[in-house]
């Protein structure tokens, strides 16, 4: 049977600090012939920041993407980000819970003349790759065997909390099983869902950098040498300040925390600029050594 | 119609799931609307069709019947039987111009007190967005 | 009662004791009655929610006494303290709650209110991160993540872009970071929804 | 049929239920309204009508106003009907001209608005005075109790009531699933509060039962069907070959000793998986009967028949153990049954958090029963799974209880239980035991005694449900234990505490397959699945079905004695039944009013009874009143309207739905 065609939400981040997650995104779903249409001119999710100040608006925000997609006739949205994902799909479950939300939304999309939302579900493409297309499948589709070491799978929150749609609230493992289908170990990580401070970072420096340094040393403890995201914040907040925290904590700490995408799409036959892996801060030797410019020369070599 | 138009609804409610349901609502003081009156019967097997034919005959606005759970029926299966009657009686209810709203079977068992209000609200709203089976005159005096 | 208090008690000490008038069990009712409150008073006092937080070793006041605070309707505590804005938004406490209530979306509420009334701390980077990003996003319909930290830290505290100077290079260098700004084409129909009546 | 003869004179009284019903209805009128409507001599309005002066009230009325029918308008007919029929009885009326209004469980309990709820009262009302009139005196049918009794499951709630009723001389037959009889209980090694042995207590009693000549004892097997009512019921028992013939073995458990397995091999159950068994084994020492089981799934002769069969040489001329035995049904005529078909513990897996399953230090509070138990596996060292003995641990309180996501009662047993488990390992191994605990409940003799002498051993009590149990270290104090992560709500901080064992408190609930049998004794469940109680306070040990009764934690979580207390009290309602010889019954039975059937034969099939029989020769159906139980569904049915019911005729519903609709 044909695939679907998934509508696609990229998201602010992915556009910015994130932009390897969509390239490398895009480039998955191409190896995978997944057809993907970008929702046109869609606006921000609205994050968490945004729900702070009005929660109705916030709602409205991605309201108007929803609504975008049915306009495109599209029954299913995929966000990458966490966030995104996460807001799209508590602003339908908030119009579904709450009858006079539901209208407001209902009324002021007809004020900006947009379609109301009815049911276009929203996706993550973690989710997407495991129950669409299947960990077999994809196995199946590998091209190259994995030459880089153990990784610790981190799903963050708003992938799997509150809606444990995209995989189990406790303990999910779906990522390890993708992974693992192209032959990456991965190891068990007690803290594959705590939290990586979202916005402190930027905020309360030392309280967010203080999370990561929490993450990133369990991680080694457990005898990860990378850690595979599917979120750009959450990515972002692992990978840009091991430096300070080689600084502030006296730690030799130089992971590469890469997108679960990018490992996949790497297997698939992916080449490592449409990957986006030269965006990586830390790691960037291992990074070069696991994803060589010219694989198959190497591969001749061993 | 009057601007707060109170549904009348008659319920038979079986002696061994359903009013017992009913009673464990009062017991836990769960508040739900006032617009049922209860009348005990053995079991939901025992409502003819009669019954709910007459109920309307003298102007209820809506006939709920309240039953075991299938498979826990005190006397086997009455609620089975009770089941192919009230499929039989909502085609005919349907040909005397009686809304689908107006005419329910619920199987309720003793422990779900709560559902005895979810139900019973729920039934109550339907028929109130209906309005009036009957000539509003009629109304007037309750 | 003001001066009483700064007549009897030196400056840096705080009374804890509460007057029962000090108490707006109204506005608690008023809190519980909101989408995503419901079932604040059906709180155990468990501390499940502050022993899931990966912040409240932060916090002024856990999770847990935040709800036992706007239960017992101390409002101005509730709204004016640091633990709402820590609030990362993780959701641990909610999916942990044996009471199954959205701690969470309680905290998003109280935010709100607190921003409304201006209790939030001054100069406390998170409120102020939100309404920046509130102001940019409404305007152009998209977020411009360069954009809202240099504001962000402007209106707390500028000195600390220089310790972002280091990360900022790193970003630029990987093709991470984007000084324009985008524009949604869609900003007026956006802006038209969002000015809704119905809503504001 | 002397008092409807004549005029009726109605009776009507309206309760006030103390505020219970006046707080809402407003009673006065609404007896004010009672005296207005046709056919009632008397309306008044009391306090509590239940109460002795108010049946006094109701009697005298009865006499002095030649009253013929009654209607008391007040609680549900499930709490009161009959105290109201009994008082119209003793002053000489018929009980069944009595009529209950429920004005509280379905008025004043659950209405806010007075108008509606004194409104509705009215209906009810007028609805039931215009019932009554057409009531008919009845006589009661009373059916024969069969004096045998049949005890499902043999935990210390069956065993209990299994020898009370045995030495009130009744016949009883005590049916267990398990091999043995002693259920939780004999896991235990001490009892809380007073620390005695469990096995001091059960023991006995267990031998008790296997010796005592009224009991019949059918271990390893199950109840597989119900059949009749109370009085007599029809039970069907299969009982699973345990390949030793109870007759003929004699306990000298040697074939264990010679089984080719020369150690245990597989799980053993009653351990709860910490110690190992054989395919031939007794599930502990003290089991009765003494009577080894062979396990057929792992015996190598049922797998392969290529076994030395080394058991059966062992067993010699006793010839007690035989390969060809097969499970049998034995058929039995008991009048009524005791429920004590107990409990299961919590599954700790279905939260995760807590790390069961995952890391090996983590156990379940049975498992530690069986650890500290002087003839557990580990012979009563409380050890880790690597044979060293841990230096603190942690008790997670409330597993499985009190959570919206899992079970959501309290299960009563636990903290007590916890603290009597913290006392024994310390004692055990002097180890630093921290209790986690949401609220700590000790409403039991002797239990807040227990609670405080806990206190004093310097046992830990933090306040606070634990978040989360994993290995990660966080500091390095914490490498290599298993670290708790909780809010200490009194300190008012959160803290991280590593543990080398940590123990969860499983909560208790019902079996799996409650709902099934449940379903094969036709008795009704309560939210969560625990068997119903008739009424919480007057009918506690009996079910909404006649004859059938409830002991132990079928019926709810509770702790030994509360369960020992229940099981009596069940077997003194049994006795009860048994004594008086017979029980009155509901007369609401269907009749055929044989000149108006048409003989279709409709009814026929309605009856799940079989009680409709066709007269051939006269071409009409008959229902056999002994064998009817008034569901009412052949009334329902009967195209010609020949087959009626008493108390339930269709005229008295007629007037009923009329009363409701009619606006007076």
């Amino acid at each position: 049977m044909t695939p679907p065609v998934y509508g696609y939400y990229p998201g602010c981040s992915v556009r910015g600090t994130g932009a390897a997650y969509e390239e490398s995104l895009l480039t998955l779903f191409r190896l995978l012939d997944l057809p993907l249409e970008e929702l046109k001119d869609w606006n921000c999710c609205g994050a968490t920041s945004y729900m702070c100040i009005d929660e109705e608006q916030a709602f409205l925000l991605s309201a108007r993407n929803l609504a975008l997609a049915r306009q495109a006739g599209l029954k299913e949205v995929v966000a990458p980000c966490s966030a995104c994902y996460l807001g799209l799909r508590k602003t339908q479950d908030y119009t579904e819970r709450y009858p006079e939300i539901a209208r407001k939304v209902r009324h002021a999309l007809a004020a900006a003349n947009l379609p109301s939302l009815d049911s276009v579900k929203v996706r993550h493409p973690l989710e997407v790759l495991f129950a669409d297309v299947k960990p077999e499948q994809i196995r199946s589709k590998v091209v190259r065997h994995w030459r880089g070491g153990r990784v610790a799978c981190y799903y963050g929150c708003q992938l799997v909390r509150p809606f444990a749609e995209a995989d189990r609230a406790h303990d999910p493992t779906r990522m390890d099983d993708l992974l693992r289908a192209v032959g990456v170990p991965t190891v068990d990580y007690a803290l594959k869902t705590k939290c990586c401070g979202g916005a402190l970072t930027g905020t309360i420096h030392g309280v967010g950098v203080r999370l990561n340094y929490i993450l990133l040393k369990e991680a080694a403890r457990k005898g990860a040498e990378a850690i595979a995201t599917a979120c750009p914040l959450c990515q972002y907040n692992l990978d840009a300040y091991q430096a300070e925290i080689r600084r502030e904590a006296g730690e030799v700490m130089d992971m590469p925390i890469l997108y679960f995408t990018q490992i996949l799409g790497w297997a698939l036959g992916g080449d490592a600029k449409a990957l986006g892996l030269g965006r990586a801060i830390s790691g960037r030797r291992f990074i070069t050594e696991w994803f060589p410019k010219h694989p198959e020369a190497v591969e001749k070599y061993v | 119609m009057p601007e707060t138009f109170e549904p009348k609804i008659v319920a038979f409610f079986c002696n061994w799931c359903t009013y017992l349901a009913a009673d464990l609502a009062g017991t836990s003081r769960i508040k739900y609307a006032p617009n049922t009156r209860v009348v005990r019967v053995m079991c939901s097997g025992r409502v003819d069709p009669q019954f709910v034919l007459d109920a309307f005959a003298k102007g209820a606005d809506g006939v709920l019947i309240g039953g075991c759970h299938p498979g826990d029926c005190h006397y086997q299966e009455g609620n089975y039987k009770a089941l192919r009657r009230v499929e039989l009686l909502r085609r005919l209810l349907r040909q005397m111009g009686i809304e689908e709203e107006r005419f329910r079977l619920e199987w309720i068992s003793a422990a779900e007190g709560d559902r005895v209000k979810v139900v019973i609200n729920d039934m109550v709203e339907k028929i109130r967005a209906l309005g009036p089976r009957v000539p509003a005159v009629k109304k007037e005096v309750a | 009662m003001k001066t009483l208090r700064a007549f009897w008690l030196r400056p840096e000490l705080r009374r804890k004791m509460k007057f029962q008038r000090e108490a707006d069990p109204e506005w608690a009712k008023h809190v519980a009655a909101r989408p995503g409150c419901e079932g604040l008073f059906s709180c155990l006092q468990c501390g499940t929610c502050s022993g899931t937080c990966p912040l409240s070793i932060y916090m002024d006041f856990a999770p847990r006494r935040i709800i036992a605070l706007v239960r017992e309707g101390f409002r101005e505590d509730a709204l004016s303290c640091q633990t709402i804005w820590l609030c990362a938004s993780c959701y641990a406490c909610a999916v942990h709650c044996p009471r199954q209530i959205h701690i969470t979306d309680v905290m998003y509420s109280l935010k709100r209110e607190a921003v409304q009334h201006k209790l939030y701390p001054r100069r406390f980077p998170i409120p102020v991160l939100a309404q920046e990003f509130y102001k940019i996003v409404s305007r152009s319909g998209r977020s411009a993540e360069f954009w809202l930290v240099l504001r962000m830290a402007l209106r707390t505290n500028p000195f600390q872009l220089f310790t972002m100077i280091g990360t900022g290079w790193q970003l630029i260098r990987t093709g991470r970071l984007k000084l324009g700004r985008e524009r949604i084409e869609g900003v007026h129909q956006l802006q038209r929804e969002l000015a809704d009546k119905e809503v504001a | 049929m002397s008092e409807s003869n004549g005029t009726i004179r109605v009776g009507v009284y309206v309760c006030h239920c103390g505020t219970n019903i006046a707080a809402v209805v407003d009673v006065k009128s609404l007896a004010e309204y009672g005296a207005s409507l046709p056919n009632v001599a008397v309306s008044r309005n009391y306090k509590y009508l239940c109460s002795d002066p108010g049946q006094d009230l109701i009697r005298q009325d009865i006499a002095e106003h030649k009253l013929n029918r009654i209607v008391v308008t007040a609680c549900s007919p499930h709490l009161h009907e009959h105290t109201f029929r009994t008082a119209a009885a003793a002053a000489g009326l018929n009980p069944f001209f009595v009529q209950m209004v429920n004005i509280r469980e379905h008025s004043s309990w659950v209405h806010e608005d007075k108008k509606a709820a004194t409104a509705k009262a009215r209906d009810l009302l007028r609805a039931a005075v215009k019932r009554v009139a057409r009531h008919e005196p009845l006589e009661k049918v009373s059916i024969p109790i069969h004096p045998a009794v049949l005890v499902v499951g043999g935990g210390i709630a069956g065993i209990h009531a299994a020898l009370t009723l045995a030495n009130a001389g009744k016949k009883v037959y005590l049916v267990e699933r398990e091999p043995t009889i002693g259920g939780h209980m004999a896991k235990f090694d001490k009892t809380f509060p007073t620390l005695d042995c469990a096995a001091c207590i059960l023991t006995p009693k267990m031998s008790a039962v296997k010796n005592h000549p009224n009991i019949t004892l059918w271990t390893y097997s199950e109840v597989v069907e119900v059949a009749g009512y109370v009085g007599t019921y029809n039970v069907k028992v299969k009982r699973w070959p345990r390949y030793v013939s109870e007759d003929l073995c004699a306990g000298c458990l040697e074939c264990l000793e010679a089984c080719v397995y020369k150690e245990g091999k597989f799980p053993d159950d009653f351990n709860v998986g910490l110690a190992k068994r054989k395919p031939i084994y007794i599930p502990f020492p003290q089991a009765v009967p003494q009577v080894p089981v062979i396990d057929p799934d792992t015996c190598i002769q049922f797998k392969s028949g290529k076994c030395k069969k080394t058991c059966i040489d062992a067993c010699g001329d006793r010839h007690a153990i035989s390969f060809q035995l097969e499970e049998k049904t034995e058929q039995i005529e008991v009048g009524t049954i005791i429920m004590a078909t107990g409990f299961q513990t919590f599954d700790a897996r279905r939260v995760p958090y807590y790390g069961y399953g995952v890391y090996p230090n983590v156990y379940t509070a049975l498992e530690i029963e069986r650890l500290v138990n002087a003839s557990g596996p580990t012979g009563g060292e409380v050890v880790l799974r690597d044979g060293s003995t841990p230096k603190t641990v942690g008790i997670v309180h409330c597993v499985g209880s009190r959570d919206e996501n899992t079970n959501r009662w309290c299960s009563r047993v636990c903290c007590m239980y916890s603290l009597k488990l913290a006392h024994l390992i310390k004692e055990h191994t002097g180890a630093d035991v921290f209790n986690f605990y949401i609220d700590i409940r000790t409403p039991g003799k002797g239990f807040e005694e227990f609670y405080q002498k806990l206190l004093n051993e310097h046992v830990h009590f933090v306040r606070g449900r634990v978040a989360e149990v994993t290995d990660w270290a966080l500091d390095p104090s914490e490498e290599g234990k298993l670290v708790l992560r909780v809010e200490d709500t009194l300190a008012g901080l959160v803290r991280r505490i590593p543990v080398d064992m940590v123990v969860l408190s499983t909560g208790l609930e019902p079996h799996a397959d409650a709902p099934d049998v449940r379903r094969l004794f036709n008795i009704t469940c309560s939210d969560g699945g625990f068997f119903l109680e008739r009424h919480p306070k007057l009918a506690p040990v009996n079910t909404f079905t006649d004859g059938i009764f409830l002991a132990g934690c079928c019926q709810g979580p509770k702790d030994i004695p509360d369960t020992v207390a229940q099981a009596g009290a069940a077997a003194a309602e049994a006795l009860a039944l048994i004594d008086a010889g017979y029980i009155e019954t509901e007369p609401n039975t269907a009749y055929v009013n044989e000149e108006v059937c048409s003989g279709c034969k409709t009814c026929v099939p309605m009856c799940p009874y079989g009680a409709i029989a066709f007269l051939d020769p006269e071409k009409k159906a008959r229902i056999n009143q002994a064998m009817c139980k008034g569901c009412g569904t052949c009334v329902a049915a009967c195209p010609s309207g020949s087959i009626r019911q008493h108390l339930f005729e269709d005229e008295q519903i007629f007037e009923e739905i009329e009363g409701i609709l009619t606006y007076a």
